[in-house]
């Protein structure tokens, strides 16, 4: 349990932490926003990578290949979508002076 | 403890700051593009620092999973176009709800494994003990501990749940699954397909791990994704997708806290988070709650005492519809579905700086919802170079329409229909939508007497000032800007 | 190192969530938020407890003496003065409608 | 372990949980008054669980010290003028600070008690082990880690520095100390002294933990406090306090992670981050930046080329002003210090009103540093029953005075002072200033020809259209609304 509470107010804090970047963000950036956070739990790919690292028997090697393999795309394919999305908001920065 | 580790656990620190500062540029307009960059350096950081682990076994396979993985993911999200972009974070969201419960699975297996030996692994058998640590000094080389077990089973269940359920929207957007999927008693068979997955899931996490019980609690959870998903429309997706985002961040935040790897803790938290709030923001701005839109029967109305309308569609020439906006003194132009369908956008924003070079007042009108995904059409006009002063929000222009002298609807439908207003009825009831009848003349360009999104008919295309211009939302723009040369000419 | 890293953690998430908390907030609330944040700190005063509880010294004893002192002033006095700002906002509550 | 310290924790949990919610409310106008309840239950939730902790020795000189501090702070609080709220802010701000500072002295005095005795402690002897277990596993019993050591030193420095710093703001604001205090070369001493200050702490945190190398860096993080604030000019003060409370915010941090306090660590960083915020926020509100309030000489070039002012000031009966003012289209009112010192604004209300009653456009025009305190005016109003609507932010209004009929400045002088835009010798030069000198008619409630704050000249006192109401603030408005009330008898 000791343990538990320090992981319990890390959770916290993160809950917090994501719940207050997203609060007021206007309608126009909720799809890039989705598609972002989609990249940045793309981190389970070094779980992943952790889990095949340590893998013991054959079993567990072909299911940590399977969570690597998935997991690279999600943080590989995460990454591309959003940045071709943002990429849109290029352009018109110039002529508006701000959103 | 050798500094190795100390290092990939200061690498995985400056990730999570990334990560952090990443969303928060991405949630501003000016700052967002940055926002990915910064997000993706965090990324490689945590990647790179853990090839460098020491004590890691696969290499080869592990290199050889992330090259295939990042290169077929690479490839699909270059080439799709723009419109598929949301079934393509629905895809990639699954993979990382599945690799979350491959994880649990592998935690699982090996736990069993371990328990199964009943003396207790040595450290070089489990290696990744540095990780683990700092969570549970003790319990490094034991088993997992109950509340590591419970949240891996919770994690793997979760994001199984995101796995399918995402594959199915994915499938539901990309057009490869018209029909919607609904049985009476729908909900009690979900509800006990996931009473039993937990049951299952109970099982596993109070030791209980044999091979069939892990074996049907995976499959149970993949089906409960599946189910939950299947009868809910395409035009909810989005939504769905989002909540399913944010069930991922969560399964990794757990399988995060079973591996002691504090990087997907917090990153997989703070998307936890993000998503359910950014999931209750998108189902707000289709004027849906969320337990509507997830057990919501959304169209399922539709067809019945569907009102009728009176009047007939009246037609126009591109010729007329051009000089009626060239001597008009305020245009509203309304895009919908059907511009990004036809990738109007370039066009008609040419056409718009005819207008505004006439002296005309001319704006764009954006209802929250317009397209397939929140902040489509802004996305597009963003392409074209429309810059954002000229774009108006629902609640601002409004007011405005009465004072317009021609809305020009292009490939809008939906977001358009007074019956949202008039008939409770209608499957859109209720939704908010952009005042376009109000003003003095209406121009609606779509290709025939196709419906929306919602598959009903919509009084607007009938009314006494409304005008159709029938024709390819591109063709049809074109053709107005050459005729608006033409007068000049 | 290894529990520094946990309070790194930590001490970042709070960091953002303070910080996120006060992100955009009205002029007329500088004052009151900062009387507010003021009181929080004041949970100094556990700090203090346990100092003066585990004083073994005659002059730590007296040390954390005046800690606790010094902490009980604060957190009461900080609850004090914040409420009574923050009642002034009870009276405009209902002609307005929403700030 | 046993359950009890598992409760305390809990407990602790919940306060951090409950602070954050509270400070998140306070943020918000709507629901700032619950937040401080919920700060306040999480506040008494942790005191009453450290009292049950086990272990726990001088039980009743605790409850003794915390009955007093209370008391006595309660007592203060209670009673002072609205106006005094900052000083009274900054001296129980000073408490806390003071209160890590103490904290970090008989940490590090334990320490090198223990130290000194060479065997480590039992744990009977250092039974806060349980609350370190979490942080520092190992070293529980044994003296503190480098990094406890560099923390706690750390912490000390700045609660101590907050502690004498507060306390000059407070005797500052209070008007015991109306001189600022500046001499040659004070910066480099400053710079001297903080130097000395860290290289003592640097002695402490590496060990070397003497009687007098001890008391020398007290004296010196105390002497240091005072000597930055003292050259600060009394205007700045809230800026200043703001700052300090973030510097307790922190020290409480650093001490919470010495004592192996989780409450304490979340708090204290909470508050240190958002304090930090909230300072560049309120220096920015004064159109100053946080080091030019630090290290600026406000004030120093006042009385040096000061421009001239040409003309008269120019009288005016009260029966007069409320006729004009009574027939007016638009009328906006332009409170400033001198209505707090009057508390004239029931006045001042009911006088708005009345005008309101009989078809006259009121506004009250709020300069953002009106005052002194940020909110000042908003909080007198609120008090009053002025409605929100009512009330105009100096950059809505600002384009509005051209088309207002009479502006009423009831004790504002400097936020009204149009020198701050064409005189670059002032000291207020820059500052970004209530634009009632293009009203067509200006009427200013004044005792008579007292500068304000920044004690210079007011060119507006002198315009044109600018007529002097002279009087203390409460009788001048309620002669208004007298005059007023015989105009319709
Ligand atoms: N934004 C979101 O987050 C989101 C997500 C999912 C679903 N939805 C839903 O999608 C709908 C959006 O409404 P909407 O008004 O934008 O679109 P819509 O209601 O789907 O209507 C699109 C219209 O465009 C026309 N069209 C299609 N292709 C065209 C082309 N190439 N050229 C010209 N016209 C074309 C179609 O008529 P023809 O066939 O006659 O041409 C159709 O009537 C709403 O019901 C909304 O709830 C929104
Ligand atoms: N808001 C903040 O955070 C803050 C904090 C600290 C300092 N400050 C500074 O304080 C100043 C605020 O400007 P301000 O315009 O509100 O006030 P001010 O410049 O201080 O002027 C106050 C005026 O009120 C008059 N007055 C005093 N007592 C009165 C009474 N009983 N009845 C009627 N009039 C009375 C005084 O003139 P007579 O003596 O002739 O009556 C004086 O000219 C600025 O310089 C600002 O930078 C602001």
């Amino acid at each position: 349990m000791l343990d538990g509470f320090l992981a319990l107010y890390i959770f916290m804090l993160a809950a917090f932490t994501g719940y207050e970047i997203i609060a007021r963000v206007p309608v126009i950036l909720h799809t890039p926003l989705m598609s972002g956070s989609n990249f940045v739990h793309g981190i389970v790919l070094v779980g992943a990578m952790i889990a095949l690292g340590h893998a013991r028997t054959p079993f567990e090697t072909a299911l940590g290949f399977v969570a690597v393999l998935l997991g690279a795309g999600n943080a590989a394919g995460g990454y591309v979508v959003t940045e071709r999305m943002l990429e849109m908001f290029k352009s018109s920065r110039k002529p508006g002076d701000q959103a | 403890m050798s500094w190795l580790p100390t290092l990939v656990r200061a690498c995985y620190f400056i990730a999570a700051l990334l990560f952090i500062l990443g969303l928060k540029r991405m949630s501003s307009p000016r700052t967002a593009r940055g926002g990915i960059v910064w997000a993706g350096v965090g990324m490689l950081l945590a990647v790179l620092a853990t090839f460098a682990l020491p004590d890691m076994h696969n290499r080869g396979l592990i290199l050889a999973a992330v090259v295939i993985g990042v290169a077929a993911a690479w490839w699909s999200g270059r080439r799709v176009a723009m419109t598929a972009m949301p079934q393509m974070v629905a895809l990639y969201n699954g993979m990382g709800g599945g690799a979350a419960a491959a994880i649990g699975a592998v935690e699982l297996v090996a736990h069993a494994r371990r328990a199964a030996v009943a003396v207790p692994d040595t450290a070089p058998l489990r290696p990744e003990s540095w990780a683990l640590d700092a969570l549970h000094p003790v319990a490094a080389v034991a088993p997992l501990s109950p509340v590591e077990l419970v949240l891996g089973v919770l994690g793997a269940l979760i994001g199984a749940v995101s796995f399918s359920g995402s594959l199915v929207a994915f499938a539901k957007l990309q057009g490869w699954m018209d029909r919607r999927f609904v049985f009476p008693g729908q909900r009690a068979v979900n509800l006990l397909i996931l009473l039993l997955a937990l049951v299952h899931g109970a099982m596993l996490a109070t030791g209980h791990l044999t091979v069939p019980a892990t074996a049907a609690f995976f499959v149970l959870a993949l089906l409960f994704g599946l189910m939950m998903t299947l009868p809910i429309g395409g035009a909810d997706m989005p939504v769905v997708i989002s909540l399913y985002n944010a069930f991922t961040g969560l399964a990794v935040a757990f399988e995060g806290f079973v591996l002691g790897n504090e990087a997907m803790i917090i990153a997989g938290m703070v998307v936890g988070a993000a998503g359910t709030l950014l999931t209750q923001l998108m189902a707000k701005a289709m004027n849906r709650s969320l337990g509507n839109v997830l057990f919501g029967s959304f169209g399922a109305a539709a067809g019945g005492a569907a009102q009728e309308i009176a009047g007939s569609q009246k037609p126009i020439e591109a010729a007329d519809a051009a000089v009626m906006m060239a001597y008009a003194e305020r245009v509203a132009i309304v895009p919908g579905y059907g511009m990004a369908v036809a990738q109007a956008q370039h066009k008609v924003w040419e056409f718009a700086r005819l207008l505004i070079e006439r002296g005309v007042k001319v704006r764009f009108a954006i209802h929250p919802v317009a397209g397939r995904m929140p902040g489509h059409m802004n996305v597009l006009l963003a392409e074209a170079g429309v810059p954002y002063d000229l774009i108006a929000d629902m609640d601002d222009i409004n007011p405005e329409f009465p004072a317009t002298d021609v809305a020009l609807v292009i490939g809008a439908n939906d977001v358009v229909n007074p019956m949202a207003k008039t008939d409770p009825a209608s499957p859109i009831y209720g939704m908010p939508i952009l005042d376009v009848a109000a003003a003095r003349n209406v121009i609606v360009i779509k290709r025939g007497r196709g419906t929306g999104f919602a598959g009903i008919e919509n009084a607007l295309f009938y009314a006494d000032n409304t005008r159709m211009l029938y024709g390819d939302g591109q063709a049809a723009a074109g053709e107005l800007v050459a005729q608006l040369k033409a007068l000049d000419a």
